[in-house]
């Protein structure tokens, strides 16, 4: 009856769509801007020691492990939670691994227990929030303080070292002129890119963080989902315990607590660059870019370290404004 | 249905100043203007409809009648001066309250002060008289017919509860000009006629109403007079007594109107679909309101379901989806007993359940049109676990195609679309799962009648083919159109069976009552 | 800084010396000290000194280490710290040829001198305090904080001489830090509950630092206990004051910031000015101890 | 035409729903039973020592100064966000009204400035949220940072000691047999239970947390009600650094750092008991409830400290899962 006249609207309006956004799309890389501009600001402050390979080398390296806990963390904040758990969890792992290896277990096979013990934590986070309902900040908080309390009992509060070159090689080595950890990074974020953006699992990750309920009547198994993300931060953690433990050359039972908060941060930060509101990998990174840069140049233009806390919080927030300021709507 | 409404208002005493009015208004949403030019006056003790399809624009012109959103060009002019309305709160201190489409209340808070929110009340600016807020709440949910208890959290109670709540926080502003965006989408006919015999009160007592809504026959019954937009464009505004449904829907959707409801063939349907048959028996199904319903519904069967609010029709359809768990009962598909298969486990079977609520349960709000259309059907366009994009792009645009949805692309963020071409969305969504048994939660809430009479269409198609359909609807019109059966639920139980040839809306109405059985 | 990079190492001369401080405790009370007084122990011999300070993470230690190495300063000094988790930092310095010297770390290879107090000596000679005043009879309590490795060391040397006097150590409770006084105070508040003093109960207390004994000592104060003395290492301020006033607080063992830091910078400036190498590895300065008399 | 007949639907569901909620109402006391069972515990595993009048007070005074921070952490949760920022806000106002006293400054007029500075951080950290749009977790974080880079700053990373008595009686002193901070925290969690209860503000406070689009659509001022918010947390974060100097009658510049997590936790903890799922004073007295217990109860029986923090851990999420294995729902 007058279904016949089919109206043509899709594809018309696609072409202005794309106009409609230039604007609003340049506020929205606000974030990415406040990155810019710290590298353009330390460039021409330090130029010949800010703008060097040698000292990008040196910020990939020291990004490299909060890089592989914050691309866990962006899973887990895509699906809606927060993993406080994850800088203790890696404490622990680099302790038990470092123990492991001091009693002379052969580093692969350390390795893999400590990411095994990676997986099991991460299930027991995964069980508390999912299938228990717990909110999953008191949930991971309580889990923080016992993998805590555990790396302390178990390495009696104190540093285990002497350490096999062959895994101390993880943390410190090298691949051409690319640090190791650097590779492991890259290779992480990859990979936890390409299952965000292209695979069932992520899509599922993203819905069930959009909104659960739909996600539910849409079919999606929202509990195991939830789950899933949890052992990708458990794992993740472990391995991010793992490297830090290969370059400290040695394992502590605090020495990973301050990833924690530093992930959430840097994924906020890259949430910023989002327009649903929801964590990406490439937000992800540009907050990662701008927590390197920030210390790394703060620390190159010999600025007190005591300022350098003020700054960083100051800078911080410049940079997300920037995003936000133009961005307001009603 | 009611005897035409006494048009004794502002409209017949000649040229009154309008209590509020907009000139040559226009808004954009980036370079997309989705209103452009609109001239409107709102006179006191007069309502008056705004018409359109989905996506013409009603809502936002609405949004900045009351201070939602701000017009990008253009004035609003009240008592003939025009003001700049920042807020929500702007908008109620020259007395214009309005009811949002997509309603939105605190759910974790009561109905009182859900009712009172926001509102300065006398004699109470700091401190909170709960006692009065209750006795105040009651009263007004009172005129609306209602009793709701007042220390349930709005968000446990039901849509029509919900909606009542709103509707009764907008009558405590003592508003000049109340605003209702499709106020009875989610209303039963009995909340209805609540709903207009205190309009008509207001309106006596001066108040200027504008009102939307896609059921024709209660804005012809109701308004003085109608505007109707199209594409964003003023077409025409026209005493209601001098134009009719076919006109506006002529002018709504910019050409003539067809038939709403489709053809019924006689005989039996044709059942040649692969997959076979696949009769739906539900047997002493219960749950928190369902009491022990049992049901049969033959493939190529449009099963309509009637009832009051509450009477347990989205449960019956939530626990043959498997979205809740049955407190007894079992569900059988094809003959085999599926009660202990959950829901994805049913979605596979071919059970589609299309939900109530869309921005609830419906949709993910922020992502785009493609992405919640494959949400359903992720598994379908995936291989190895690597979700197919090119395949779920097809299918977006074959869906959004057929079923008009208006948006700028398919990758625009369903919360940017109208409220009707979101339900669209989800319709396409579940639709693309082809399912052999069909279950529609008020499908058509808040879409325009030319959509309208396309689903329906499509629901007698699917059917054709041996689907096996359940309708639940709130209007009984929808159900005797599309239905070949109507089962009527009262309290959780089976109140009646009724062919739809021969069942009429009067004893559709008696059953829900239960007047008669 | 001279920016150059060339301009390193033992050239004396026009260009003035610079040396960066990388510690990941600056917030600690003594650490602060002795970089302040090294920081001053510079500027009088006309150095451009920076500090850099990790707020306890390791991990940007080295990292620290790697912007301080790429500086080329004269050298790099690590004020406290476990030089067992940054040997990366210092692989860094050597690579890049920045001599590191060391205030209260560890020994390590790559590391030119360590100039400290002899931790063990520190937490003998505040036990020895504290036993002075219980007895050999005595029940102590140890406060301690086994992840920073001076403090370990302190203990290790005080529970030596506890056990080798007869001493009995009921406990030893680990104290968090951040707020380590609260803490202090919370645990020993619970401790009196749980024991109580005097017969079986504990008779004196032996703070790991300054900080956990000024919590011991205000729970015990409004615990009207006057009977059980504490002990504190580190000689800070407060402790000092806390000491005279005649409570609790018996005694602490300064280490003699000055001393280390006056060291540290002369061993600096013989290499960076003369060429000349340190002797030893490790210099470990004796404390004082301080008492109210 | 149909609107004469009333049926009476409404009334029979609010009759099934009273009966419904006794058991559910039983079940969300989890917590509450938890925090019963812990007292129970330890009275019968030392009750001349846990069971004593002078236990009581020394718990309630170890969880006084916590208690400060959390009553506010819980107006800002109310609101729907968290302040991060109040442990090193309240270092920063400890580091400064000792300065201040030190300085010689008048106890009365050190205590004002300090609430002050509190309110300042306060708005501060409000504007950044309402008006600038930040999420509250990356705005908080920041100035954390920059209070804790100040904190450090001004006090050169040193104990500021020396502070008259007629202050340390805030920290020290009791009102007949009860300690000082008690009476504060008590005083305090009274008035922001009044508020949050009998008062526009409170209500509009829990309205905006609820669903602070609604709050707007129904005419609510949503940024100024947000925004009040963080002057409330700021100025309690204060309070707190005030009270916790008194008690340690010295200014340390990370004190309080610890306050933050702990006051997040009792929240959380308390949540569990609200039906709504949202934080309510009541419930946040029985997270501190739970806290003070549990660290008290464990010293009492002297158990390691690093098995302390395994077993808190684990009982945060016995407690906690107790109110929810009954409750799951569908
Ligand atoms: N925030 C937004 N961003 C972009 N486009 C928008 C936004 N809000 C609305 N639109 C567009 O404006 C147009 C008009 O929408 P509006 O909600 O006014 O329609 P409506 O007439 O109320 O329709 P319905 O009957 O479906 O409720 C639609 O095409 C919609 O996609
Ligand atoms: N006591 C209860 N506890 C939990 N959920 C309930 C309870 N009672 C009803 N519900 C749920 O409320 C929803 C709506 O109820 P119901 O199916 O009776 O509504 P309806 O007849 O579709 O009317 P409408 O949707 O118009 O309100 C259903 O999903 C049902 O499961
Ligand atoms: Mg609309
Ligand atoms: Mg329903």
């Amino acid at each position: 009856m007058m279904s016949s006249t089919a109206p043509a609207q899709a594809p018309s309006t696609e072409a202005t769509r794309s106009r409609a956004t230039i604007p609003a799309r340049l506020a929205s890389y606000g974030t990415l801007l406040g990155l810019v501009a710290l590298i353009i600001l330390f460039s021409v402050l330090r130029p010949q020691v800010f703008l060097t390979p040698l000292n990008f080398t040196n910020i990939l390296e020291q990004i490299a492990i909060l890089a592989i806990v914050t691309a866990v963390q962006t899973v887990v904040m895509v699906v809606g939670d927060f993993d406080l758990s994850v800088g203790a969890l890696a404490s622990l792992v680099g302790v038990i691994t470092a123990q492991l290896l001091v009693a002379g277990t052969d580093p692969a096979a350390a390795v893999a227990a400590g990411l095994l013990t990676g997986l099991l934590a991460g299930a027991v986070n995964g069980a508390l929030v999912s299938y228990l309902n717990l909110s999953a900040f008191i949930a991971t908080l309580a889990t923080m303080t016992s993998f805590t309390g555990l790396a302390l009992l178990l390495s009696n509060g104190s540093t285990v070292f002497g350490l096999p070159d062959s895994f101390v090689w993880l943390g410190q080595g090298r691949l051409g002129p690319v640090p190791v950890p650097v590779v492991i990074a890259l290779a992480l974020v990859l990979l936890i890119w390409f299952v965000l953006s292209k695979t069932v699992l992520g899509r599922a990750w993203y819905a069930v963080g959009g909104n659960a309920e739909a996600a539910r009547l849409s079919g999606v198994n929202v509990r195991l989902v939830r789950f899933s993300a949890f052992l990708v931060s458990g794992t993740g953690a472990a391995l991010a315990g793992i490297v830090l433990t290969a370059r400290l050359a040695s394992g502590h039972p605090t020495a990973a607590d301050a990833l924690m908060l530093s992930s959430i941060a840097a994924v906020f930060l890259g949430i910023t660059l989002s327009r649903a509101g929801q964590p990406t990998i490439g937000g992800t990174a540009v907050g990662l870019g701008i927590m390197g840069v920030l210390s790394n140049g703060l620390n190159i233009m010999q600025v007190n370290s005591y300022v350098q806390q003020v700054l960083t919080g100051l800078i911080i927030v410049l940079a997300v404004s920037l995003s936000r300021l133009s961005r307001r709507r009603r | 249905m009611n005897s035409p409404a006494q048009r004794t208002g502002a409209a017949s005493e000649g040229r009154r100043a309008p209590v509020l009015a907009t000139r040559a208004l226009s808004k954009d949403y980036g370079p997309v203007r989705v209103l452009s030019g609109v001239s409107l006056e709102f006179h006191a003790g007069e309502i008056h409809a705004l018409l359109g399809e989905n996506g013409a624009g009603k809502s936002t012109l609405i949004k900045m009648l009351a201070g939602v959103t701000a017009p990008s060009e253009g004035e609003i002019l009240v008592d003939g001066a025009a003001r700049r309305l920042r807020s929500v709160r702007d908008g109620q201190s020259h007395g214009i309250v309005a009811l949002p489409q997509e309603l939105s209340l605190v759910p974790t808070l009561g109905a009182a002060e859900n009712i009172f929110l926001g509102l300065r009340r006398p004699g109470s600016r700091l401190l909170v008289d709960r006692r009065a807020l209750d006795r105040d709440a009651t009263a007004l949910l009172e005129r609306l017919g209602q009793r709701i208890p007042l220390d349930v959290p709005a968000g446990e109670l039901s849509a029509v509860q919900q909606t009542m709540i709103a509707l009764a926080r907008a009558l405590a502003r003592d508003a000049r000009v109340l605003i209702l965006d499709e106020p009875t989408a989610a209303l039963t006919e009995r909340e209805a006629e609540q709903l207009f015999a205190v309009l008509r009160t207001l309106r006596e007592a001066g108040t200027a109403i504008v009102y939307v809504s896609h059921r024709l026959e209660e804005v012809f019954a109701l308004a003085d007079t109608a505007t109707v937009l199209l594409g964003g464009r003023h077409v025409w505004t026209r005493p209601a007594a001098q134009t009719s449904a076919d006109d506006a829907v002529a002018a709504m959707i910019g050409r003539p109107p067809g038939q709403i409801y489709p053809q019924r063939e006689t005989g039996e349907p044709a059942l040649q679909r692969a997959g076979g048959p696949a009769a739906l028996e539900v047997r002493d199904l219960r749950g928190h309101t369902l009491a022990g319903v049992s049901l049969q519904v033959p493939p190529g069967r449009v099963l309509g379901i009637g009832g009051l609010a509450g009477s347990g029709r989205s449960e019956l359809l939530a626990l043959i989806a498997g979205a809740q768990r049955p407190r007894g009962g079992a569900v059988l598909l094809g003959g085999q007993d599926i009660t202990a298969r959950r829901l994805a486990g049913r979605m596979r079977a071919g059970i589609v359940l299309v939900p109530e609520e869309r921005r609830s349960q419906g949709l993910v709000m922020t992502h785009s049109v493609q992405d919640n259309i494959a949400l359903a059907n992720l598994g379908r366009f995936s291989r190895l676990g690597i979700a197919s994009r090119s395949r779920e792009r097809a299918a977006a645009l074959r869906r959004a195609e057929s079923l008009r949805i208006r948006a700028t692309s398919i990758r625009q963020p369903v919360e940017e679309l109208s409220g009707g071409n979101q339900q669209k969305v989800v319709l396409a969504k579940y639709l693309e799962r082809s399912p052999r048994v069909l279950l529609l939660d008020e499908p058509t809430r808040g879409i325009d009648v030319g959509t309208k009479a396309e689903i329906y269409q499509l629901v007698r198609r699917l059917a054709a083919e041996g689907v096996a359909v359940l309708v639940v609807s709130s209007e009984i019109p929808e159900l005797l159109g599309v239905a070949d059966e109507i089962a009527v639920l009262h309290e959780g139980r089976l109140a009646g069976l009724v062919p739809a040839a021969t069942a009429t809306e009067e004893s559709v109405l008696h059953l829900c009552y239960r007047k008669s059985a | 800084g001279d920016g150059g990079g060339e301009a390193a190492g033992g050239q004396g001369g026009d260009e003035s010396v610079t040396v960066t401080v990388v510690t990941p405790y600056l917030a600690n009370a003594a650490t602060g000290e002795a970089i302040d007084l090294f920081t001053a122990e510079g500027e009088e011999r006309g150095w451009t000194v920076s500090v850099v300070d990790t707020a306890g993470d390791m991990n940007r230690l080295n990292s620290a280490f790697q912007d301080a190495a790429a500086q080329q300063p004269d050298a790099i000094v690590l004020g406290t710290g476990d030089p067992a988790q940054i040997s990366l930092g210092l692989r860094a310095a050597g690579d890049a040829g920045v001599p590191v010297f060391a205030i209260d770390a560890g020994e390590d290879e790559g590391i030119a001198a360590n100039v400290t107090s002899d931790n063990t000596d520190l937490g003998e000679q505040s036990a020895q305090a504290l036993i002075d005043e219980v007895g050999a009879d005595g029940r102590v309590l140890m406060l301690t904080h086994d992840p920073h490795p001076g403090v370990r060391e302190r203990a290790e040397g005080a529970r030596a001489v506890f056990e080798e006097a007869g001493v009995e150590i009921l406990d030893q409770v680990h104290v968090e830090v951040p707020g380590p006084v609260d803490d202090a105070r919370t645990s020993v508040q619970d401790a009196l509950s749980a024991r109580g003093t005097g017969d079986d109960g504990i008779t004196g207390i032996w703070g790991g630092w300054d900080e956990p004994a000024l919590g011991a000592t205000q729970a015990l104060q409004a615990a009207n206990v006057d009977d059980v003395p504490v002990v504190g290492v580190d000689g800070q301020d407060f402790a000092v004051a806390e000491i005279e006033k005649g409570g609790p607080f018996v005694a602490t063992v300064k280490q003699d910031w000055p001393a280390i830091a006056a060291e540290v910078a002369s061993l600096i400036e013989a290499l960076v000015e003369d060429g000349v190498e340190p002797e030893q590895r490790q210099y470990e300065l004796p404390g004082t101890l301080i008492t109210q008399e």
